[in-house]
């Protein structure tokens, strides 16, 4: 893969599968939908290339297809498991909590769980407040979890790359709306998971994962053609656990003010857990508490939800409050 | 244990045929205008069009007003059986804040509780357990109702669907489960991911009474329905399994995810339950072709009306 | 009641459920051994009071249990349902965020959803890390669900009654080791679900739940008995969700300091929700930044979970950091 | 489909009956050793003792040592027959950080990979999923082992379990799912929580061969895991429904959940496999009162003596 080339969001991730399941014979894939009609378009040539034992369509049993993820990974096979929307991680929340993300742990390491849990954000499709969300919240305080939210083609390859050699699952939030994003993959990131400055700046920094780091960075491109340029830096976690806490506060220091936004509501998140980071700063390391952008305290409606999410206009009027 | 096979063709006393007619019609000329309102752009919201299972809908009519419905998402002929209306579904599908769930939920997960219609659930089994509990309360009541889930064959894989059955069999709850056995889950034949065709075998243990049922025979659904609502409220909870097939496509918002079906579409195509009550109506029935014409037009002008007003009511805003 | 008359908080939680199910002949309990032989204690009498109808045992199905419960409620119905630990809500999480707490929101508002779920935290029964957690962060960011996580007889007689009229679902975290402890419960709280000064103090403040404020108690009054004497106010939320917004800025405003003490990792929870709450404060409204002492980031080991927890003394530590 | 009635009492060619004895006894002495730590509050954690169901071990000697077991809580026995030794338990038991749970699990559900003991979960059912996974890469490598996921007849209750057994009917893995079924779940009698004992009929559906088997009977156990894993092996997942008796409490740290049990608790205590065992010796194995408490004896001093050493290890930090 030359440098130079470019994929879209998509392509990427589905390059990375491609290349993690011909790099390990005991890779494999289970979802619906996933063989002969790939309904992501992620796996589309998967089973042809490496087969239905490897590429395996399921009946509706995501907590039993985790589950089965888990058990693989004892004997030394690595499962992605393909869920139609990030939402129904909700019906195999044990099976991804305790019988995956725990595996390592309680067998104090004698087996490794590098299962991948493909949760698309099916934001914007209409599918209502039990098809939309994103879901990232109901697992950030869950222990030896890795949660990758990629904003580019670049993260999500070289995050989805990674996850094949974790002890620990990773749960894969890609996030549909982006997939035409189109850009180059890069170099591997070291270390990998590191978090990524996408534009450089000195007043305050926006962080955020997923579409919200690119919406920040359309935002920061607007304030510094507006009238009273500002210069906002932009952090894209990409690996949203584990947390990039060294870049983080870095950036902090640099910019003295913080704004983080989020698309789910402010109690839970990578949000209020990165305040939270802040905290530890010394006081006066800001010059400003940090702020949270996030949607308010309610679901997703099947019309409008752009109406309750953070917009570029929102990001702009929150970074200009915090530089006032 | 099964059902004594019943008469299945007959008239039942007190039903209308014509009437299963203009049910069917309704639901087939609602999910074509819908499909073409996606199409056109004019709506954002998909549909699961229930084309050539419309004949499932008659089993409203072999039920109680009181009696509850927690619909599949590709339900809709049930659903105008228990009485929404064309501009109701329109309302919801535009998202419209003045529909009864406020744009708040997709149009085929819309609850009408005044009309015994439940909401469904966008995870695969889960209504099937709080349409257990809602027939826990009934049974607790002693109100003489039942309560019937419909469900699409590929909920076989979920286990909520298994725990709810297995619950809803230990406690005799006047509880019928339909089954809108298609033979397909998307793009998976049913021998992909289920070891047999019949839901039946699966659901006995449970303690169930179960039934095969011509899904696309209007009067079979009424009948087998009648008798099934009969057994779960002498706390025989029952079991319809309901043969038919997915005439459409899975959804109006992406194409065919099935192949190599053309024979038994074309099979299938033969058994349409909307040609199969026309052609009964002029044989058995006493219509007449203009009859006929009259009511599908009837009904087409009363599909468009509403969504006029639906569209009119979304624009003054 | 008398206001005089002790319970133990097992007595207050049990008096609460008798009460509340004698009141509204529509509420009934559903659990595994809630019966004859009531595993937990709590239900015991009570289907010799109410009848089998009402306390009902139950297949090993509790996603299927709490299902139910949004499904009567669609009929007006109130289900009590038992779980046997606090870390099987995993197996109904999908009953929990879709089915019942997005009942109200999905219909806007045309049926409601008080639905109680009796979550005991196991913690010290050796029931090792999938038996002894505390749960309270997988749904700190869900809407529409209530979270009690009572410290006193009190709290729980009130935040258990309180959750029969609710139009949404409660997650109510019991905490079985609390269950000697006695006391009073007290009037009713006004508005039900504030927060509670449990010990008054102006040096700084301590916020924390369940436990943990008893333990933040026993640690005020240590500190207020040492050499160096300090006076910490200890605030106990009793209602983790909704948040006591007011409760908690009054007491950060008044002390300038705040210490919050959770059980869970530091990544989620009412801890970074807290501290992103004292975020919106204007600058220099705190003598210094919150501090959140909470466990590390891991599981619980079914030996020695105390060692990973917060302890008095860890409490009093912290406390005495913020203080210096 | 159900097994054909095979020779259920012979002695199977290459298997020595005294070592089913001492499977037997060893697991009954170290469950009674347990209690009393438990009471003498020597030990922390609680045991789920399978007082009773100790035959049900037999079926690891049935068993290859590439075959993998996922035991239940109540599986003692089949653990001992994988080759876990008593002393490991008690590590377990005691949390040594030595320990190969580190301390971090209960001992339960402690995991010896190396002898082909999988974890189990303290989520009910959740260990049929990981099971069926595990036999999945047993499918995909050909390996010509099995897996055995034991479980409890409560488990049944379990969605996870139905999601497991139809994707395992489906793909037909190498999976044998072997029922402990007592009959109860904790306090609960079955009729309680299922509508009929057997769990075949529930199971058959997804494409299991079944078998019924005296589950207090340890050559009727021997067989029926010979058969169930040539079957398995010959893409036929297979069942396993092993009727027995909880002889003890439901576990280690609360008294008898079960009323009005005296009759049927006596009636099992005729059936006690350890006793039958010990019969069978002395009646047609050629084996005298002598040998039989020279083994006795010996399982128990070997218990005795584990305990000694891991407690020291313990105590030596
Ligand atoms: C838990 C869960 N898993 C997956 C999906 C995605 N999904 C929606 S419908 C469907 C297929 C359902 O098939 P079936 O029940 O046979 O209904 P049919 O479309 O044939 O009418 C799938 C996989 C979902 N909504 N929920
Ligand atoms: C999901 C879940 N629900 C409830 C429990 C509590 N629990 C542990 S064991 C058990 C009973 C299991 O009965 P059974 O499977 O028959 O095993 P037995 O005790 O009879 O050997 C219950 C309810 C649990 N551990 N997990
Ligand atoms: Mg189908
Ligand atoms: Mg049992």
């Amino acid at each position: 893969m030359s440098a130079a080339e470019t994929f879209t969001y998509k392509e990427a991730i589905a390059r990375a599968l491609r290349e993690a399941m011909a790099a390990n014979p005991k890779a494999f894939v289970l979802g619906q939908d996933v063989g002969k009609f790939s309904i992501g378009g992620v796996t589309k040539g998967l089973i042809d290339e490496f087969g239905a034992a490897r590429v395996r369509d399921c009946p509706i049993s995501e907590s039993a297809m985790i589950g089965m993820g888990a058990g693989a990974a004892m004997n030394g096979y690595t499962a992605v498991i393909e869920l139609a929307y990030a939402d129904i991680a909700a019906v195999a929340f044990s099976s991804i909590v305790h019988s995956a993300a725990k595996l390592h742990y309680a067998t104090n390491g004698q087996l490794r769980c590098p299962l991948v849990i493909r949760s698309p954000i099916n934001r914007f499709s209409r599918h209502g407040p039990m098809g939309t969300d994103v879901t990232l919240s109901w697992f950030m305080n869950v222990p030896d979890l890795d949660i990758a939210m990629p904003a580019s083609p670049g993260e999500a390859y070289w995050l989805l790359r990674h996850a094949f050699t974790r002890p620990v699952p990773t749960l894969f939030l890609e996030d549909r709306s982006l997939n035409p994003l189109s850009g180059p993959c890069g170099p591997r990131p070291d270390p990998p998971g590191r978090a990524r400055t996408v534009r450089k700046g000195s007043d305050a920094t926006a962080i955020a994962a997923g579409r919200m780091a690119v919406l920040a960075e359309k935002a920061a491109e607007r304030l510094a053609r507006s009238e009273r340029p500002a210069d906002l830096r932009v952090v894209s976690l990409g690996a949203v656990k584990p947390l990039d806490r060294g870049s983080i506060l870095e950036a902090a220091r640099a910019t003295g003010r913080v704004l983080i936004v989020q698309e789910e509501p402010p109690l839970g998140g990578y949000g209020p857990a990165i305040q939270s980071l802040l905290d530890e700063l010394p006081m006066g390391a800001l010059k400003r508490q940090p702020r949270l952008l996030a949607r308010p305290d309610t679901f997703l409606p099947y019309n409008r939800e752009e109406n309750v999410l953070p917009s570029v206009d929102s990001i702009v009027a929150a970074a200009r409050e915090l530089l006032a | 244990m099964t059902a004594p096979s019943a008469q299945r063709n007959d008239v039942p006393p007190g039903a209308a045929p014509v009437e299963f007619l203009r049910l069917m019609l309704r639901t087939r000329l609602f999910e074509e205008f819908c499909m073409r309102l996606k199409k056109e752009g004019a709506v954002l919201g998909n549909t699961y069009p229930c084309l050539g299972q419309e004949a499932l809908g008659v089993a409203a009519l072999a039920l109680a007003p009181g009696d509850a419905v927690f619909p599949s998402y590709r339900s809709r002929a049930i659903v105008f059986g228990k009485g929404a209306t064309a501009e109701q579904h329109f309302r919801e599908l535009i998202g419209a804040p003045e529909s009864e769930q406020g744009g708040r939920e997709v149009f085929h997960h819309a609850a009408f509780p005044g009309l015994g219609i439940m909401p469904s659930s966008s995870m695969i089994g889960g209504w099937a357990p709080t349409a257990a509990g809602y027939a826990l309360t009934q049974h607790l009541e002693r109100s003489g109702t039942v309560t019937v889930c419909v469900i699409g064959d590929g909920v076989l894989g979920a286990g909520d669907l298994h725990e709810a059955l297995n619950i809803a069999g230990v406690w005799k709850l006047p509880f019928v489960l339909m089954v809108e056995n298609n033979g397909y889950q998307v793009s998976a034949g049913w021998n992909q991911v289920r070891a047999q065709r019949a839901i039946a075998p699966y659901v006995q243990p449970y303690g169930f009474v179960t039934r095969p049922v011509d899904g696309n025979n209007p009067f079979d659904v009424f009948h087998s329905t009648a008798w099934a609502r009969a057994e779960a409220l002498a706390g025989r909870p029952a079991m319809l399994d309901c043969e038919t097939y997915r005439m459409g496509g899975y959804s109006s918002h992406f194409g065919e995810p099935r192949t190599g079906i053309e024979e038994e579409l074309a099979a299938w195509r033969r058994r349409d339950p909307v040609a199969f009550m026309e052609d009964w109506l002029l044989r058995q029935g006493g219509s007449s072709k203009q009859a006929l014409a009259a009511l599908r037009a009837e009904e087409a002008e009363a599909i468009a009306s509403a969504w006029q007003s639906a569209r009119r009511e979304a624009d003054r805003r």
